[in-house]
């Protein structure tokens, strides 16, 4: 009874997170800028992130396994968000006005430095 | 066990272990010294292992005490002697020779890496003839490439990085593709030890897999081993290369990966694939004639010294590849006989080449007038090595000529054009040779002028060595034709 | 042919396709750097086939654990082949590099064409 | 001394000769001509040394090196090497002393080199005399190539290289394309290539080939200069006189002669050849050489160029007496080598002579240079009468040998050819002695007398040996015998 | 299930493969080409080679990348269009593919455990590997002792790579730690990066570690421990900057490790010798064979280990401590 319970739960929250992930990659390729891009991207990184190792964890059941996803998943979220803040902060440096709605940056955004 | 037991492991292992102590090797002039010493001391071993085999046995050793297949074995035989003889032979002499024109050509800071990559270079080379292991015959060519590269990259001017890349894009694919063949070989018997290979491959039925993978050991090899159309990798390579590491890779280097080819081609492949004899006469023996005649036209025409030598090294590539292709003993004696004898005389050819860069900037032959005033002894040492790279009776590379004219007679209904186009290459090499004995000799003398300014003695007397050794081997060639005529038969049963 | 065959086939033909891509990118293109990763990919290649080869139906691992019976082992030997033969790829690779950033020191180029003209 | 230490002697004294010189030539000139003289005089008394126990029929031998089996540096001492080995040798003592009057006479450069290179020449000369199969043979025929090859550049302009260059691809081509098969083709019949008496082919090649292998062997030693095969010796001609003299009327083109001798005699074996129909177009090769060769010489005008093409058609008559395979004709043969080598020689040292004197060389200008050299025209007289075959010169003999043989194979060819080429021998030797002695010297000719006294010297000594061979032919003719009498049992 | 995912995933490879090639900008076709290793161990994954889907993360995915990106930074990251026709280039290698897949049809089917690849000497390792060495992880038994003398060799090979790049870049080994100028003293100035990596890089060191000593145990060995320690070394360079990462581990120390690893392996193999067993033989090592081999392996492990870190570390400050051209 128990399992059916976490086995449903954990489907949805991978399927949750599934989805995060998905609308991560679509806004990284549809959004018009640079900065608009790296939000999808963090999109992905963060909420897909806990969304499916929460899942997953709750596939595992209580074992090491567990544990070691939690660390990976700890790993992750220190991670990501820092790669996005370098990014952007590159991005910032290297000249990039964060200039929202436009799609003029397209060929500077080609070549980050 | 006994220390002559251990000699193979230790053949390999001696280079190996002191080129990370060489490393570490800073004051000036040691770090020559230690390659010196351990190369010397790896000729040692070669000889005690050769004198242990002329009887024709076979030495094992076993790894870590794992018997084969399941461990890496080494296996020294009489072709293993021979080539462990001109390998460590040409380093240890090379490395004699080399202190004055290296301290000319590569800083002293930079020395103790180069000595240590010329070790790893030997060790690897070493390492692939002892093999008896498929996949550690990849190790070890991995090893001596990246050091070759690592030697040829430290030559003088910027033309050398280029041809390095370029050999190390050729040698990598080579090293794949064999590394493919392996696989293919592997997956059909399941073993990587040659030897059982060999036994294994008897009862294969799906042949296809088998037939693609001799055509990329062979490919892969070829490239190594610069047979004809694969060659390109060499002229510049040798050119650009400092002169010494030019006197050690061209006396050995491409003739390690032919001895692995040959090996595989006799020992492996025989048995697998039928008719072995057409495959040959099919693939190897157009290749080899074309390699002659194109690589000698070339070298008529070369205006560069070094460059002109490299082609003919191509040239002769073919004459070994000639020989084995004849697939009879007396074909493959005439090859392995071959490859000692041009060792010598091509070594000592780079040799003086050497000396004469010691004083000469430019190497092309319109630059090297009245070289035969200012530098004597030199240019008679080149005169000699070159007339035994001609084949001229009394001297070391008429006896494989010899071997190998009577092998084309043998081999059957096309025995005297072969023999024709062995002649006719023998001319050519007559012109090419000759035009540098004119360059050297007869022409006007550079703004130098005619004042005696020969190479640095040490260099000197190697190459004298060398040049002498050339003649002693055409008087008296018992020992190398020995060698070689037992490792032809050990090939020939083999093939069988 | 079941699934397990056809992916078995699919397997050498993607080892095939990947190969010839790295050697198209290693013969055709002009850069430097590009020949390198084409050769990096050619190399990677040949280390899928022998993986390849060291499935065995419904195998784990070749780890033994204690007292667990009965366990089928992928084979062993190829994986330790490749684990060496990675090694020598990135080796090969850093030398290559290093190549190339001389030759660009050198030549202020890394196209091929270009430096066969400077010569 | 043994015999057996005398043979290895014979080779080994030039080549120290040669580092002596070298090393000498560093110190002073006179200490370096020292050295040669000691050298050739020591060379003499080794090789003469051996006469005696050839005379009383010893043919000492000795194996230096097996190569490979069957094949083997080793040497064999039997009459005909023992009569080349003694004229080469002994002519060298002669030449010699002529080169230090004729290299300091004209001032040359890298006399070190000639001299030492001189020596070596001989040590080869001495191998091939000497040898006793044909790998040794061919070892030693190459190492004589190579070696006089810095004697003919010696000069080392453009013109003196590019000749040279003729000189080493004619004799290496040659050697290395038709020589060396041969002497393969040899060994794979026979087993051996050791010189035997009575040959070692008999019975194991039949009749075709038999012509063909004698084809190669005859192209193939370019020495003999055969023609189409003589292009080398009118290009060898830019070499210093002494050169020419020693080495392409001697040494050299007798190497070659004598190779092919020994190989008809010691290899086919006369007896076998003389019944192989297929061997007879050797004879008709020599006869129009003879003919061919005399006819170009009647058009030279550059003395030297017109020695060397006389020397094509004597070298001839050596090969046509021995193809005519009868005894008679033999001893011919080997007398001729011997007559035509004093006369050839003191022919060249008089051109040589001539031209330190009075930097002339060709024949127009010897109008009335009898009366200011009269001692140089006095031998080359001796010489021409040698050529053609007057008495008292040793030519006559010679020639009278080989006749005879002719006749006794009543083979008129080669009646006809001696006696045309008589003719012509007259034809333009005369015209030369005649402009010399009897006519008046153009005026405003530039003064000058005799040559240096060393080389007058040696140029009288050879004019006399000329005549004296005309008498003293005994012991050549012995020997001849003795190869005769070895073969034909 | 898991087939459908591997088809996807060998798909997935070769759109990669052709992504890279196409790839004009080199900036781009590098962290493809990273991309593409990591598809690469997801795949060695599925067909149970764990260690090297490890190795090819770390190394492949990790080393392999952070190089290229040196040399991009040294060089210029845009490809030049190549102009002429590609049609020898296209046969060539299309020639070659059919060939190889000409050569698939008759080999065994994958996973077919009657295939000789199973049958010969592989189950020899599986069934002996208790016997004799008595370690779970039976790829670091054959790593470390049955195929010992390979893995020596691969030692080799790192080592002439790195003195290979110290060499061909020109970097002295003698030279004390060159000062790099002050505009790349890495992200000092940048918070979030300085704590996060502070942060982590320990962690990353103390899994290198239990990589290394797990190897007998579960996937790993010293390769990968070697090349997962760098790149946390490396994280620290880019963090502080090159200088302070040379203040920390000096070039000389660098090189020690590498010659220091290299020799602890052939030392080893020597010793044993000198015991009386043949080379790399450790039974010799210990009274007792099978500890004598655990004992070898152990050593050898941290030889690698050493060696394959401080190459990869000396090869990255090589390139690091370069101008670039202007």
């Amino acid at each position: 009874m128990i399992d059916l319970v976490l086995d449903i739960l954990s489907w949805i929250l991978l399927i949750l997170g599934g989805a995060c992930v998905l609308i991560g990659g679509i806004g990284g390729l549809r959004l018009p800028n640079f900065y608009a891009r790296i939000h999808a991207a963090s999109l992905t990184d963060t909420m897909g992130t806990i969304l499916i190792f929460v899942g997953m964890m709750l596939q595992a059941g209580l074992s090491l396994a567990t544990l070691k996803l939690f660390a990976i998943m700890l790993f992750l979220l220190l991670t990501g968000p820092t790669a996005t803040y370098a990014l952007a902060n590159t991005a910032l440096l290297s000249g990039l006005k964060p200039d929202a709605g436009s799609a003029s940056d397209e060929l500077e955004e080609d070549e980050p430095k | 066990m006994d220390l002559l037991a251990h000699l193979p492991a230790l053949q390999v292992v001696v280079p190996m272990l002191s080129a990370p102590l060489i490393v570490l090797l800073q004051p000036r002039g040691l770090a020559w010294a230690g390659a010196t010493a351990s190369a010397l001391v790896s000729f040692a071993i070669a000889v005690t292992l050769t004198l242990a085999v002329l009887d024709g046995q076979t030495l094992e050793y076993a790894m870590g005490g794992w018997p084969a297949p399941f461990g890496i074995t080494l296996s020294v035989d009489a072709l293993t002697a021979l080539m462990l003889l001109i390998v460590t032979g040409a380093s240890a002499i090379a490395l004699l020779a080399a202190k004055p024109s290296i301290d000319q050509q590569i800083e002293l800071e930079r020395q103790p890496l180069f000595y240590s990559a010329w070790m790893l270079a030997m060790s690897g080379l070493v390492g692939i003839v002892v093999a008896a292991d498929a996949f550690n015959i990849f190790v070890f060519m991995e090893i001596s490439s990246l050091a070759s590269y690592i030697l040829i990259a430290g030559g003088p001017d910027r033309r050398a990085l280029p041809a390095v890349f370029k050999y190390l894009m050729m040698g990598t694919i080579g090293a794949t593709f064999y590394l493919i063949g392996v696989g293919l070989i592997y997956m059909m018997t399941g073993t990587l030890n040659m030897a059982d290979m060999e036994a294994r491959l008897g009862d294969v039925t799906d042949i296809n897999p088998v037939l693609v993978a001799a055509g990329f050991i062979t490919i892969g090899l070829a490239l190594k081993a610069a047979v004809f159309p694969l060659h390109v990798w060499v002229p510049n390579a040798y050119t650009h290369a400092p002169h010494m590491v030019t006197v050690f890779l061209a006396a050995c280097a491409t003739k390690v990966a032919l001895y692995v080819l040959i090996r595989f081609d006799y020992m492996i492949f025989q048995a697998a694939l039928v008719d072995h004899q057409m495959q040959f006469a099919l693939f190897a023996m157009p290749l080899a004639i074309l390699g002659i005649l194109v690589a000698s036209a070339v070298a008529m025409f070369e205006g560069n010294l070094k460059r002109l030598l490299a082609s003919s090294s191509i040239a002769q590539i073919g004459y070994i590849l000639l020989g084995a292709s004849f697939v009879s003993i007396a074909g493959l004696s005439a090859s392995a006989s071959h490859l000692f004898n041009h060792a010598l005389a091509k070594g000592g050819l780079f040799l003086a080449v050497a000396c004469l860069a010691y004083q000469y900037r430019d190497l092309r032959l319109s630059q090297l007038g009245g070289a035969s005033k200012r530098m004597p002894w030199t240019c008679a040492a080149f005169v000699v090595c070159g007339l035994s790279l001609i084949g001229v009776p009394g001297t070391a590379g008429f006896i494989s000529k010899w071997l190998l004219i009577n092998a084309a007679l043998q081999s059957g209904p096309w025995g005297w054009a072969l023999v024709a186009i062995i002649l006719v290459s023998s001319l050519m090499a007559v012109v090419y040779i000759w035009r540098i004995v004119e360059a050297l000799y007869f022409q006007p003398p550079t703004e130098e002028g005619d004042v005696v300014a020969e190479a640095p003695l040490q260099l000197l007397i190697i190459t004298g060595l060398v040049a002498i050794l050339n003649i002693y081997f055409g008087l008296f060639p018992q020992v190398p034709l020995e060698l070689a005529n037992s490792a032809a038969s050990l090939l020939w049963e083999g093939a069988q | 042919m079941n699934l397990l065959e056809l992916l078995g086939y699919f397997n050498y033909w993607v080892f095939a396709i990947i190969l010839t891509v790295g050697l198209y990118a290693v013969i055709n293109k002009n850069n430097l750097i590009k020949k390198l990763i084409g050769l990096s990919i050619f190399q990677s290649a040949v280390f899928l086939m022998y993986i390849t080869m060291d499935k065995v139906e419904g195998g784990t691992a070749p780890i033994i654990q204690e007292g667990v019976e009965g366990q089928i082992f992928s084979n062993p030997l190829p994986q330790v082949l490749i684990l060496t033969a990675i090694v020598v790829g990135v080796s090969t690779l850093a030398l290559g590099l290093a190549l190339v950033v001389r030759i660009n020191e050198c030549y202020g180029t890394i196209e091929e064409n270009e430096i066969l003209d400077a010569d | 001394m043994t015999a057996e230490t005398a043979i290895l002697m014979a080779i080994i004294v030039p080549l120290f000769g040669a580092l002596a010189i070298v090393l000498a030539g560093r110190i002073s000139p006179n200490l370096r001509e020292a050295a040669t003289a000691v050298t050739s005089i020591s060379l003499i008394f080794v090789v003469w040394g051996l006469l005696p126990t050839i005379m009383d029929g010893g043919r000492p031998a000795i194996e230096v090196s097996e190569l490979m089996p069957g094949i083997s540096i080793a040497f064999k001492v039997e009459p005909l090497g023992m009569l080349f080995a003694a004229l080469a040798s002994g002519l060298w003592l002669i030449n010699s002393i002529y080169s230090v009057g004729y290299m300091r006479g004209n001032k040359e450069k890298n006399q070190t080199r000639f001299f030492a290179c001189f020596a070596l020449a001989l040590s080869a000369t001495m191998g091939v005399a000497f040898a006793g199969n044909l790998f040794t043979l061919f070892l030693f025929y190459e190492l004589l190539t190579l070696s006089t090859y810095p004697l003919v550049a010696h000069k080392g302009d453009a013109a003196t290289v590019r000749s040279a260059r003729i000189y080493l691809g004619v004799l290496l081509s040659t050697s290395i394309g038709l020589f060396l098969p041969a002497i393969i083709w040899t060994y794979s019949l026979a087993g051996t290539g050791d010189f035997v008496d009575g040959g070692i082919l008999a019975g194991k090649l039949n009749d075709p080939e038999i012509g063909l292998l004698l084809g190669l062997f005859v192209f193939g030693i370019g020495k003999a200069a055969v023609m189409p095969m003589h292009k080398w010796l009118p290009a060898a001609m830019v070499a210093p006189t002494p050169v020419s003299a020693l080495l392409h009327a001697v040494a050299v083109v007798k190497a070659g002669v004598f190779a092919i001798t020994k190989i008809i005699v010691y290899v086919f074996g006369i007896d076998f050849l003389f019944d192989a129909p297929s061997s007879q177009w050797l004879l008709y090769v020599a006869a129009f050489t003879i003919i061919a060769a005399s006819v170009v010489a009647l058009r030279q005008t550059n003395i030297k160029r017109l020695l060397a093409y006389s020397t094509i058609a004597q070298l001839s008559y050596v090969i046509m007496a021995a193809a005519i395979l009868k005894p008679l004709a033999e001893v011919g043969a080997s007398l001729h080598m011997v007559a035509h080598a004093f006369g050839k020689i003191t022919l060249f040292f008089a051109a040589g002579a001539i031209y330190v004197a009075s930097k002339k060389t060709e024949v127009q200008q010897l109008r009335g240079i009898g009366r200011r050299m009269p001692w140089t025209m006095a031998a080359f007289t001796i010489g021409a009468l040698s050529m053609i075959g007057v008495p008292p010169t040793g030519g006559f003999v010679s020639k009278w040998y080989i006749l005879a043989g002719a006749f006794e194979a009543n083979n008129l060819v080669a009646v006809f050819t001696i006696i045309a080429s008589t003719v012509l021998n007259a034809a333009y030797f005369l015209p030369i002695l005649y402009m010399a002695w009897f006519e008046r010297e153009p005026a405003g000719g530039k003064e000058h007398g005799e040559a240096p006294f060393l080389a007058v010297l040696a140029l009288c000594i050879t004019a006399m040996l000329t005549l004296a061979f005309f008498l003293f032919n005994g012991p050549v003719i012995e020997l001849e015998s003795q190869v005769l009498s070895g073969v034909s049992e | 299930m898991i087939f459908v995912f591997a088809v996807f995933l060998l798909t997935l490879l070769v759109i990669t493969a052709i992504a890279i090639v196409r790839a004009k900008d080199l900036f781009v076709a590098v962290m493809l080409t990273s991309i593409f290793s990591l598809l690469m161990a997801a795949n060695f994954f599925i067909l149970d080679a764990a260690d090297v889907a490890l190795t090819e993360a770390a190394v492949g995915a990790g080393v392999t990348t952070v190089i290229f990106l040196c040399a991009l930074s040294l060089t210029d990251d845009r490809e030049k269009p190549r102009e002429g026709s590609r049609w020898i280039a296209f046969s060539t290698v299309g020639l070659l593919a059919l060939l190889i897949i000409y050569a698939t049809f008759d080999k065994p089917r994958l996973g077919d455990p009657e295939a000789p690849v199973h049958q010969h000497v592989a189950p020899w390792y599986l069934e002996k590997t208790p016997e004799y060495i008595d370690i779970p992880n039976v790829v670091t038994a054959i790593l470390g002792s049955f195929r010992g003398y390979d893995t020596l060799g691969e030692v080799f090979v790192v080592f002439a790579a790195c003195i290979g790049v110290l060499f061909i870049l020109g970097v002295s080994p003698a030279r004390k730690t060159k000062e790099v100028p002050e505009k790349d003293s890495g992200l000092r100035h940048h918070l979030i990066p300085q704590v996060v990596g502070r942060l982590v890089i320990p962690f990353i060191v103390l899994f290198g570690l239990y990589v290394q000593f797990h190897g007998e145990y579960g996937p790993g060995g010293g390769f990968q421990a070697g090349a997962i320690i760098a790149t946390g070394v490396i994280l620290y360079a880019l963090l502080e900057g090159e200088a302070s990462a040379l203040r920390a581990i000096p070039r000389s120390v660098l090189l020690g490790m590498v010659v220091g690893g290299a020799l602890l392996y052939g030392g080893v193999g020597v010793a044993c010798m000198l015991l009386g067993g043949s080379f790399l033989d450790y039974s010799v090592l210990a009274a007792d064979p099978v500890v004598g081999q655990q004992l070898g392996i152990l050593i050898i492990e941290a030889g690698v280990g050493m060696a394959v870190c401080g190459a990869l570390l000396s090869i990255y400050h090589a390139f690091a401590a370069r101008e670039r051209l202007s």
